[in-house]
C-alpha cells in the first residue's frame, strides 16, 4: 500500500493524464531528483525551476491565467514567506477583475515539523494560508486524503494550497484506506513508481490505474466515533490524537477526532454537530499559538455554540517562539506532541466548572 | 542610444505611412485627452483616485497598436502597468470604460468598481489584471511566456513596469526566467523611464546608466529608445517584437517617456512645464512636414473633448455597485481561462 | 496641537536626537517629500531608498546589527507581503544566536482601510504581524501615544513594529492629551514642523522642545469606564468604539472602551479585569476575520475567563474577502464602520442566553 | 579569466611566503578533516543533519585570514553561506564548537543547539547568524555596510552565497543597493560557485556565462577566479577586499569551487569523484615545490583527525539543551550590538 509519497506522485500522474495538468514545477521537482520528498519522480511535465520562489509562484499565476493548470513546489513552506503578495494576489485575481479571470494552480508545499527540520524545516503555514482569500486550503494527513485532495486542487479552477505534513510523507495507507486500484503489495507499487538509486537517465515509472477518486473541499472526516468530547485537528497531529483517544479508553474517555483534511472551506456543519453532541471541543495544530486558525473556530465555537459548551473549548498548538530549535528536547517541546495531547484530552474530558 | 548587444533585424528605414502617422496622432490626442478628463473627474469629485499616463502616449499608442490582440496562448498576454490608457484605447477598448473606474461605478468592466482607474482587465484581450503592487507582473510575465511558446505560433508575452520599480527583486526574476537555457522565453520586457518613483529621482538610485543594460549579463537583447517620439517607437517596438515572435527569445526595451501630470492625485495631478511633451513635438512635426494642419489637430481635441465630456455625463448616472456584491467572485465555480466561459 | 503625522515626526526628531537614530529610510522618506503622509519631513537623517520592500527590510536588519537604530518605513503595508521571510528572520536574531546577538530596528507602516485607498492602500497588518514571534507591536490612536509609543519602539533593544492607522494621521489630540511640550497653537506647530509647499531646499523645521513621554509596551489604555461590557480595540476602530459607546449611554448601555495600544507584547491584565467585571467583551479590529489576532483575545478570554462570562465574546472584524473595494459602497461593509459597532455593542449588551 | 570591467588594483605578483602557504595548507586539511568528522557524527547519530564546506577549502580559508576580524562597524561585518567552516577556522573558531552545534549540544555557542551545523554567529567577530532561507543575507549586507562606511576607516561587508541562490531577488537587491550613486557601499559580494543548487545544474538556470557578469550593468567591479587554487584566491581576495576598503564601494567576485560530498546529508554526504579537490592539487605543488613532503603532510592530517576524534569523544558527553529553554532569549532585555553588552 502507498505511502503519502506515493500517493502524491500518483495523483500527479492522474492530474497530468487527465485533468490537463501542463507543468508540475520547482526546486529540483523535476530530474534527477524529483522532489526534495521524491513526491515528483518520474512525472513527464515536471521540471527544475531556478532557485526563486517568487518566481514559482509568479511563473505558476501566469501559467494559470493561460489556462495552463500546473502544480507548483515551494521546497519547505518556511520558504514561502518571501511571497505571500503574490499568494495574496493569486487569491485576488478572480475577485479584483469582478469574475473576468481566474487562476487553477496548486501551490504543493511540506509543512510542520517531525524530520528535526530545526528552525527552517519545521515551520507551518495554517495560519498564513488561511489568513488569505481566495484560496482552497487541503492538508491530508492520510496517503489516501492526500491522493483525493490533490486531485481536488487539481480540477478547481480556483488557485489552491496543498500542505503537505512533512512527517507523514512515510507513512502507508491504513488497511481499507487504500487508493482504489494500487496494487496491495508495497514492493509492486515502490517497483513501480520509485525511481531507482543511482542512474536514472533510462527509468519509465509504471503507473497503476487509479480512478479519480476526490475528496471534496469542505468534507472533513470522523476518524474515531466518540461521546465524550470532540478533538479536531489536522495533519502531523492528527494520528496522534486518534492514538491520544484509543489510549484514554481505558480511562474512561471516549473522544471523537475529527480530521478537518480541508482548511478552506472548511466542514463546520461537522464539527458543530459533534461539539452540539459532546459539549466539549480540543483543537488541535502545530503552528505558533498567536493568532492561530485554531482560534478562528475557537471563536466561531462560542459564536455559535456557547451555550452547549459544557466547557470552555480548548486550544493545543505550537509556542509562540521564533523557531522550532533542533535538539530534540527543543522540538519535543514547541509542538504538541502524544503525551501533551493526551493530557490536554484528558483535562477537557473531566474538566469541571 | 541603442544599446542592443549585437544589432537586431533593423526596423524599416522607410518613413511610416501618412494614414499610420495620423492613427498614431489621433489615439495619443485622444489618450491625452481622456487622462485630462479623468484628472477633472478627481477634480469634481468623481473619482477618489487618479493615476495614468499622460506623457506616455508617444510610446503607449504604437505599443496597443502592435499587439496581437485576442484571447489564449495563440495572441499576447499583457501584464500592464498602470499607466497605459493609451495602450488600451489603440487596442480599442471604450474611452467610457476608464471613466467608468474612475468613478468606481457598478458598470466598470475591469473590475466593478473595485479597483483604481487604469487596473485594466479584459480577459477576451489576454490584458491579465494590472496589479497596485508594484513590479509583481515581472515575476507572473514567466509564466504566460511558457504558454506561449508551447502554443506555437507567435503569441508573445508583454510586461511593462516603471523605472523605480526595477529595483523589485521581480525584475530579476523575469531577466533570470526568460533567459533560463532550459528554455528561453518569449517576453518583451519594457520599462518606461520617466526619472521618477514618486518624488524619488533615478539619479541617486540608479548605478545602471541604463536600465537596458541589465539584460546583458544575460545575454538578452536590450535597448534603450527614446520613447517620447511615436515613429522611433512604432519601428523599435515592430523590431523588438518580430524578434520575440520569431526567436522565441527575450527582449529588454527601455523606453524614456516623460510624466505630465506628476505621480498621481496624491501629488496634485498639476501640470508640469519641465518635461517633453510628445504631442506637442509630434504635432510640430506632423504640421512641418503637412500632413495635418493646426486646425485640424484643434479640432481633433475639441472634438475628443466634446465626447469624452458627454461620456463622463452619463457615467455620473450610472450606478455604484451594491454593497452586498463585495462577497460575488471569491471563488470561481467555473474554469474561465481553460474552458470557453 | 499636533496631529498624528506631526506626533510621529516629533518623535523621530527626538529619537535622532537623544536616542541615536542614525537612519529614517524608505520609499519617498527623505527629501523632497518627506513620507506620503509627511511623517518624516525636516528630518536629518531622512533617506530616500530604492523602490525595493526587500531591500528596505534588510538594510534596516543590517543597520540594526551594526548598532544603528533605524526607523525604516514600508510606504503602505500593503507593500510588505513580499518581505514575511525577512521580517521574521528579524524577530528570530535574538533567539537563533541564543541571545548573542539582538536587532534593535523600528519598522514603521500605515495600516488600514479609511481613506478610499481600494484594494491595495487598505490592508490591515495586525494579523500578520502578531503571528510573528520576536517584535513589539505598537498600534496608537492618538497624536500622544504615537508619540510615546514609536519612542518605545525606539529605544527598544529589540524589533518593533509601529503601525500607523492612516485614516487618523490627520485627526488632532484631545485637549488634554497633548504631548507635553507642544505649542497649543495648530498654525504655531504647522508653521515650526510642517514643510512649506513648493520649494523646500532652504527649508529647516523649528522643533519644540518635547519630553520623551514614553508610552511603554504592554500598557493598555481605559478610553471610557463603564459597566455593562468591555469593548476591546485599536486603531482606526477605537475612536468609533467611543463614539458609539457614548450613543449608546442614552439607550441605557453603559459600555467600557479599552485601546490595547500594543499588540504584543498586549495588557492582558487589564482586559481580564475588565471582563470579570462586565462579564461581556467585544474585540473590535479591521483585518478580516479568518485567523484575526481578535481571534486570539477571544481564545485567551475563553480559556481564561470561561465561567465569569455572562454572553459569548464577540469579535467584529473585517470580511473574509481578498480586499477592500473602491467604491464606497464596498468600503463601508467592509470593515466595522459606527452604525456596525454600534449596533454588535448593543447587541452584546443586551444578549441573553 | 578575469573579467572586471576595468583593471583592480593587481594583486601582488610575487609568491606567497612559504609560511603563508604552509599556513594555508594546514587550515585547509584542518577544515576538510573537520567536515569528515562532522559527517562521521552524522553516520553515527551524534546530530541530524550535517551541511557543510569540503571543497571550497581553496578560498574560504584566505578569505578567512584576509578578514580583519573584530566587533563593530570599524571591522568587517560577515553575513556567510552555510558552507564557511573554513573561513571560520582561519579566523580562529575552534573546530568543537561546530561539533557542538552538530550534536546539538547546549554548549553549541552559535545557537545552542538551536540550529543546524555551519550556521555560525559570534557577535565579537561581526559574524551575523548564518540564515538557512537561501540568499537574504544579501538584502541585510547594506545594512552593514552602510554602518562601515559611516564609521569611516577599512572595515567593510562581506557576503557569500551559492550559485544557484543568485535567482533570488536578494541578489538583486544587493548589486541595487551597493550601487546607489547617493550612496555606495563598501560590499564584497561573493558568489561560489559550485554549479550545483541541491539537484539542479547551472546549465539550464543560468543565462549568464559568467554570474560576475551581472555586477556591470551597474557599474560594480567585477570578477571570477578560480576557487580551487588557495594562492589565486589570496592574491585575488586580497585586491578586491583592497579596492572595497580603500575606495568605499562594492565589488563581486564569483569563485569557481567543488562540492565534494554533494549537497547535505540529505543527499547521502557522499564523496564525489568528479571534482577537482583543492587540497590534493595544492598538495602536489606543495610537494613539487619542495615546501612540504608528503609524510609530513599525511601526519598533519591524522594529527588532525586525532584531534578531532577526541573532540567528538567530548562532545558526546556534553548535555543537550534543557526543554526550557525554548522561551529564553525571544526578546532582549538590553541593547548588545550598541552597549558594551
Ligand atoms: C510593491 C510596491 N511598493 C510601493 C508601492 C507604492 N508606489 C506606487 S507607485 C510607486 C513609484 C513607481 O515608480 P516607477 O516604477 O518608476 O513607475 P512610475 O510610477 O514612475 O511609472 C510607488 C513607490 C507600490 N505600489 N508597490
Ligand atoms: C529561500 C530558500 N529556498 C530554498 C531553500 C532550500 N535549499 C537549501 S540549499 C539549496 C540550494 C542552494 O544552492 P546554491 O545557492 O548554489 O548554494 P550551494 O548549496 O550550492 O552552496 C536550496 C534550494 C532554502 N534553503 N532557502
Ligand atoms: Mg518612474
Ligand atoms: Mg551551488
Amino acid at each position: 500500500m502507498s505511502n503519502m509519497v506515493q500517493a502524491i506522485r500518483m495523483a500527479l500522474h492522474v492530474g497530468e493524464e487527465r485533468h490537463g495538468v501542463t507543468d508540475i514545477f520547482g526546486e529540483d521537482v523535476g530530474p534527477p531528483l524529483g522532489g526534495a520528498f521524491t513526491a515528483t519522480q518520474g512525472l513527464k511535465t515536471a521540471w527544475n525551476s531556478p532557485l526563486d520562489e517568487r518566481g514559482i509562484v509568479g511563473t505558476s499565476i501566469g501559467l494559470g491565467l493561460a489556462g495552463c493548470r500546473n502544480v507548483a513546489e515551494i521546497q519547505f513552506c518556511d520558504y514561502g514567506f518571501n511571497s505571500i503578495d503574490l499568494l495574496k494576489l493569486a487569491g485576488m485575481h478572480h475577485w479584483m477583475s469582478n469574475g473576468e479571470w481566474n487562476c487553477p494552480i496548486t501551490i504543493m508545499t511540506p509543512v510542520g515539523s517531525g524530520i528535526r527540520g530545526s528552525i527552517y524545516h519545521s515551520h507551518s503555514f495554517d495560519a498564513t494560508t488561511t489568513h488569505i482569500p481566495g484560496f482552497k486550503i487541503a492538508l491530508p494527513s492520510t496517503p489516501r486524503d492526500a491522493y483525493g485532495l490533490l486531485l481536488s486542487c487539481i480540477v478547481d479552477p480556483n488557485p489552491c494550497f496543498f500542505l503537505v505534513p512533512k512527517s507523514l510523507m512515510r507513512v502507508r495507507s491504513l488497511p481499507g484506506e487504500e487508493i482504489p486500484g494500487e496494487p496491495g503489495d508495497d514492493r509492486v507499487l515502490a517497483k513501480m513508481i520509485d525511481a531507482p538509486l543511482g542512474d536514472r537517465t533510462s527509468w519509465k515509472p509504471q503507473w497503476p490505474e487509479t480512478p479519480d477518486h476526490l475528496v471534496p473541499f469542505g468534507e472533513a472526516r470522523t476518524v474515531r466515533s466518540g461521546r465524550d468530547l470532540t478533538v479536531v485537528s489536522y495533519g502531523r497531529t492528527l494520528p496522534l490524537c486518534v492514538k491520544a483517544a484509543e489510549a484514554l479508553v481505558e480511562e474512561g474517555i471516549d473522544a471523537e477526532v475529527i480530521d478537518l483534511r480541508s482548511l478552506h472551506p472548511y466542514d463546520w456543519s461537522r464539527i458543530s454537530e459533534s461539539v452540539r453532541r459532546t459539549g466539549r471541543v480540543l483543537y488541535v495544530n502545530e503552528d505558533s499559538e498567536i493568532t492561530n486558525f485554531g482560534e478562528h473556530l475557537i471563536r466561531r465555537t462560542v459564536e455559535e455554540l456557547f451555550y452547549e459548551l459544557a466547557a470552555p473549548p480548548r486550544l493545543l498548538a505550537g509556542a509562540h517562539v521564533p523557531g522550532i530549535g533542533l535538539a530534540d528536547s527543543l522540538e519535543m517541546v514547541s509542538v504538541p506532541q502524544l503525551p501533551s495531547i493526551t493530557d490536554a484530552i484528558r483535562s477537557l474530558a473531566r474538566s469541571e466548572p | 542610444m541603442s544599446t542592443s548587444l549585437r544589432p537586431v533585424r533593423s526596423p524599416p528605414a522607410s518613413e511610416l505611412s501618412p494614414d499610420l502617422l495620423s492613427k498614431l496622432h489621433s489615439l495619443m490626442v485622444k489618450a491625452r485627452v481622456l487622462e485630462e478628463r479623468l484628472i477633472q473627474m478627481y477634480r469634481q469629485g468623481d473619482g477618489f483616485f487618479w493615476i495614468g499616463g499622460p506623457g506616455e502616449e508617444a510610446f503607449n499608442v504604437p505599443l496597443g497598436l502592435l499587439i496581437h490582440k485576442g484571447r489564449g496562448p495563440q495572441y499576447d498576454y499583457c501584464h500592464f502597468h498602470y499607466r497605459q490608457s493609451a495602450t488600451l484605447l489603440a487596442m480599442g477598448a471604450d474611452p467610457i470604460d476608464a471613466m467608468r473606474q474612475m468613478k468606481n461605478s457598478a458598470t466598470d468592466p475591469y473590475s466593478g468598481g473595485r479597483n483604481f482607474v487604469g487596473h485594466y482587465s479584459i480577459r477576451q484581450w489576454n490584458v491579465v489584471p494590472v496589479s497596485s503592487p508594484i513590479e509583481v507582473q515581472y515575476s507572473i510575465a514567466p509564466g504566460t511566456a511558457i504558454a506561449n511558446k508551447r502554443a506555437g505560433g507567435r503569441g508573445i508575452t508583454i510586461v511593462t513596469g516603471g523605472d523605480a520599480g526595477t529595483a523589485e527583486g521581480d525584475f530579476s526574476t523575469c531577466l533570470v526566467w526568460s533567459s533560463r537555457p532550459a528554455n528561453q522565453l518569449p517576453v518583451l520586457m519594457i520599462v518606461t523611464n520617466n526619472k521618477w518613483g514618486i518624488s524619488t529621482h533615478f539619479q541617486g538610485q540608479h548605478g545602471e546608466k541604463r536600465i537596458s543594460d541589465r539584460g546583458k549579463a544575460f545575454g538578452i537583447e536590450s535597448k534603450t529608445i527614446d520613447g517620447n517620439d511615436p515613429e522611433v517607437s512604432y519601428r523599435e517596438l515592430s523590431a523588438a517584437m518580430e524578434y520575440v515572435r520569431t526567436e522565441r527569445k527575450p527582449f529588454l526595451l527601455e523606453a524614456m517617456v516623460s510624466r505630465l501630470y506628476g505621480h498621481s492625485s496624491a501629488s496634485g495631478a498639476n501640470r508640469t512645464n519641465d518635461e517633453a511633451d510628445c504631442i506637442a513635438g509630434f504635432e510640430r512635426r506632423l504640421e512641418e512636414r503637412g500632413l495635418l494642419t493646426r486646425q485640424q489637430m484643434d479640432e481633433l481635441r475639441a472634438q475628443f473633448t466634446a465626447e469624452l465630456l458627454a461620456a463622463h455625463k452619463q457615467v455620473k448616472e450610472e450606478p455604484q455597485p451594491e454593497s452586498k456584491s463585495i462577497y460575488e467572485h471569491v471563488f470561481a465555480d467555473r474554469d474561465l481561462v481553460r474552458g470557453d466561459g
